[in-house]
């Protein structure tokens, strides 16, 4: 959505370039206690995007005056590994990396119980190995997963995905070519069972109808990345309980 | 400690003014404060406004200087939007380098001005892959009572509509002034108590635990979008907050640009 | 003061550019009161400099280990804002607005009664937004109304002007043009009252008696900018008790 | 507090552990853990790989840009390491500008591999005193479970001895491959209870005073030693050190590289 | 807590002193510590100077590089000055990015040089607009007994009056020194329970509220003023200082200049 | 070590290039309790290096979370001054000083009787004024004879010199030339009294057989420049004895 024009085709004979429906996911690979230092962690691969999430916690929360009485702190760090993209990215936080840290925080405080631990912290990092746009987004499943990982009461998994608008159709989950040349990207979260929007932002251009289509488009497909999350818990947890019995 | 108390009672308080059908200043849940816009306060910036929205107070100024294209878009000006949450403006601000908030502030209204294409952005280049206008677009908040954003994206606006190209200080010839394509106007909105409140004065922000910026252009279409808060919308509810959106939107533009 | 030489031709048929005699302040212009959430305000025009000053405070110190046991601490920032200057000014602290910052904090200590406020802090904000020399006493001036809007405790206003030379004249109050091209600057705050100096800076080449001579005007225009100043707080004072009259 | 104890407690274990000969994980002193090394896993990248050894998981990542040379060898190109200890892969890793830690880990790293010659520079430049490429090796550490030096190490050769330059996306000529001259293992070490242990586990780590990095080649040659820790080592354990250091690099060498 | 009773009976001791007429080091209230200015010390440096003033210790370094102009003056050299106040000076230095004492040293030193024009920055250019002498005079702290200004001045003017150019080393032609052609130079007063006390010590400068310097040239005029602490000062005090401060100056200039 | 072909001849019949043979250390000169605010300090020359060290403390740990509840923290900054390099040094901390301040901290930990002082902080500074090669090794030589001077209890001094390979031969201390040229650089701390290795870097190429050459080299030069430390210590301990007994 860099304002540019729609140089590139990115639509033929009613597929994508790279072979998808409109309405169709890239590839979605989800592993789960990836890390062994990590309370809680995932590994999430959404087409070429690849991505760790770890979650440290609840512990104590520094500095003191940013403690909150009422319940934990949540915080997210959303970063880009140098090598991730396409020209070296320098280390370190730059604008757009804290505005989505902020808002991928903000799309996974609904479902934490932050009540349970007053003054304590949670800590969350998405570390981004390799990007073609959407991490934003996979950062937000595989956190979803870590938390859960790391046993921190949750009252349900987020999901999240994008859709955008590309040679003027609504499609689902751009990659970096159609981001790059598209006409508006969306980034959607949401807590699937109740079908109640964590995190939503716009880019690029829409009527208010196509802001409509892709917003269910969006939801639909949360559904899916939902279950799948939901798979790879079960997994997980259903190998911990064999290696139980097993010893 | 102390504050936190007196924050719990402010937040009580909003609520059960909100479920009574009532709001603080005693408006109506979609009716806007007081807006006011005063142009070209800064002679020293190529374009500046301030905008008023009931007490919050926002001073926009834009200044152009001569410089590199990116080397992606050679033919293009570049757009630099930035805002400042200096301590002036609250209590709750500190100095230091821009926050979350503020980077958010300044990257929602950037957005929302690449969004609709608002600045013809070729316009801006002098030589190709050489010399471009970089636009910087500055926020400086002076009085934070609440909806900064819409505030903050309404001085934008303002400002470039007439900003004056310092063609003869850089020695360069063009212009004097930038063609303005669309004219994103930003609508925020805070659900309470399952109720959707038009632009949220500073206690109201503080007690709503959802958010919606709406940025919509003259013909209705939208270009910028940002939910913000700890909390969840529904779709209904983000289609209502939509459309008012649009709505209010066409109401300020007609007004104010 | 940047050490350049004389080229432009200052004062003519003995009048200043601008129009003003030697001994001329620019035009000024006071509104206290004009920020909601700052405990005392005051916008300030000095010819073409805007400046607004906010006080917050007495209010806790942060960080603790920086309190002062026995009296409060004043902290002072003075910022330019990014359009407020010919050349774009990039925005945070340089090294000129920092030193700016302590001597305009020095010229209001002796007068705030911090005494009344150990461990506590009392912040000055003054936000130029437009900027023609003399910044810095616009931002004294400013702040100076600001505390007394706030209700701090203090034992008088400080008023503040430079002088400078020009065209080998003492002149009062140099504006831009003249402090571009002039031989010499002289900020300067006082306590009208009682003619106490509390600040001072001396920048390019004077004489002694040129200094004497400086100082004097610059004195006597503090006076008047006292004057100013006081009405400008008596007339808030008496709005808000004519309002409160009204209830 | 509640922490330091569990230290101790921990640090105590180890020491009677290798005392009675034994370590926590059951390895022999001398004996490395599993490790894997997984190369190109990055496709951004013009290099990468990524290496465990035991629960330690590292991944280095080589990217080439265009760039000047330094002014005092015009016709070389220039080799930045990097390391970011990301608060991701350990509880007491924290954000924020790299410390020293990770400064040392970098430049261990860095001189190995330069100490070497490993990579012949003079190929890296395309217009003397103009364009050299710029080859930027970072550390990107996922799960400290000790010995990050090794792994790092052993990341940063790996991926040097595939990487592809990238030629066509910046519109210049030249060959596709670096030559690789040597390749540079890292060995440490730890001394606990006057014993000499290889591949420190964390509380290996956590509970010796005295590390040792030993860095060869694969003549035999020392191209890199780093002491660390707040301990000591006689001349004739370092002797012993830099014994056990080539010889396992041998190995490592013949099985990863 | 401890340590500020121990400041409070420091500042009654001084108090109680000047109000005898006398001064801790035995000193009259216009009479300065010894002064020493030992030349050319760093060898790396294109002109140093250490100055000791009692206790006080400073060590002045000037560098020249080449290097741009500023636009609005393409004809003449940069001359950049920059003070640390390094911890190991003081108990009460930190490390870190300058603070407002070390900004306010060196841009006070810095004004009083530019202020005498004592350098001809027009003789520091190579080719108008593209290359000239950058000078960058570094006052480097070494023990803070008490006025470092007026040390940290003379050690500028000290180094800055036999600079060698290094034009070899940068290939360039030229002169090989620097004419300089005023000699400013700091005294420094302060106010102690209405006396006016030259140079003070540590802890006359912690007792006192209002501090004085004023910089003077050869021929007696000024080229510098700040007044500085949490006092003030009266008009006929300011003219008995600067009295002080031109005659002090003059007598330092002929011992140590 | 900067990986250059060794283009310069380092060594003519038998000698180096400043007249040194293999095995000969630059002049020395130790001058203690060189500075008054300081606890302890120490003025090093080591050839045309020159550095200044000094201590302060035990004293307060700030920040408390960093404090160690076992023994005191020591803190090591090494800092050259802008003009002590060649070209002019940007002030501040860099990669390399951050990384000399831990080796020459940890060069120091085991002769620091930490443990008499928990929860304190004890700070070594240790300003480079003019640096030739060796800089490190006169820094941690300095601080040795500096944290005597502060009366901080310790087990024995360490003492530290570098050795270096150059056409081909292993020889001790390199200058700069010698540095800039050579094959490899090795700088060696040692506590003399137990031989025992407390800091350790090796940069460049070297056999097994240069390396143990080398090292044994370096241990034997550190007994010497571990006299010129102690004799030092000796002369200031009796100068100031000397001004006691005139008093």
């Amino acid at each position: 959505m860099k304002g540019e024009e729609t140089e590139v085709e990115l639509i033929k004979e009613g597929k994508r370039l790279d072979g998808r429906g409109f309405e169709e996911l890239r590839h979605i690979k989800i592993d789960v206690g990836v890390l062994k230092r990590a309370d809680g962690s995932c590994y999430f691969e959404l087409g070429d995007n690849k991505v760790i999430a770890a979650v440290y916690g609840p512990r104590e929360m520094h500095p003191r005056h940013a403690q909150d009485a009422k319940m934990a702190v949540v915080k997210f760090r959303y970063n880009m590994a140098p090598f991730s993209t396409d020209d070296r990215k320098r280390p370190g936080p730059d604008r757009r990396s804290i505005e989505i840290s902020k808002v991928s925080r903000e799309a996974l405080d609904p479902v934490i119980m932050r009540e349970y631990y007053p003054k304590m912290a949670i800590e969350v990092y998405a570390e981004l190995l390799q990007s073609d746009a959407g991490t934003r987004t996979a950062g937000i499943n595989a956190a979803s997963v870590a938390l859960a990982d790391a046993g921190i009461p949750m009252r349900d998994l987020v999901s999240s995905v994008a859709v955008g608008k590309i040679d003027g159709e609504m499609v689902l989950d751009l990659n970096a070519m159609e981001d790059n040349h598209g006409e508006a990207d969306m980034p959607v979260a949401m807590i699937a069972r109740t079908n109640t929007i964590t995190a939503l932002q716009m880019d690029g251009r829409l009527t208010k109808e196509e802001f409509e289509r892709g917003l269910k488009l969006a939801m639909g497909a949360c559904h899916q990345i939902y279950e799948l999350q939901r798979t790879a818990l079960i997994e997980r947890y259903s190998k911990s309980e064999n290696k139980k019995e097993e010893e | 400690m102390g504050l936190e108390i007196v924050d719990d009672i402010r937040e009580d308080y909003v609520y059960d003014l909100v479920k009574s059908g009532k709001r603080e200043d005693g408006r109506g849940f979609r009716e806007y404060r007081q807006i006011s816009v005063e142009r070209d306060l800064i002679k020293r910036a190529e374009g500046s406004a301030r905008v008023k929205v009931g007490d919050t107070d926002v001073l926009v100024g834009v200044k152009l200087e001569l410089g590199e294209p990116f080397p992606d878009t050679p033919d293009k000006g570049v757009l630099i939007t930035n805002a400042e949450l200096v301590p002036l403006a609250s209590p709750g601000f500190e100095s230091g380098p821009p926050n979350e908030n503020s980077i958010q502030l300044a990257r929602v209204v950037d957005r929302g001005i690449r969004g609709s294409e608002t600045t013809d952005l070729e316009k801006l280049c002098i030589e190709e892959g050489e010399k471009v206008w970089i636009v910087f677009i500055d926020i400086h908040i002076l009085d934070d009572n609440g909806n900064l954003m819409d505030a903050a994206a309404l001085g934008a606006i303002a400002s470039l509509l007439n900003i004056r190209i310092p063609n003869e200080k850089y020695g360069v010839t063009g212009e004097n002034t930038l063609p303005i394509r669309d004219t994103p106007v930003a609508v925020t909105m805070v659900k309470i108590e399952g109720n959707i409140l038009v632009d949220p004065n500073f206690d109201e922000e503080n007690a709503a635990t959802s958010k919606l910026t709406v940025i919509s252009n003259a013909d209705g279409t939208l270009s910028g979008m940002q939910k913000s808060g700890s909390g969840g919308l529904k779709e209904e509810e983000i289609a209502e907050m939509v459309e008012i959106g649009i709505e209010k939107a066409g109401e300020i533009r007609e007004s104010y640009l």
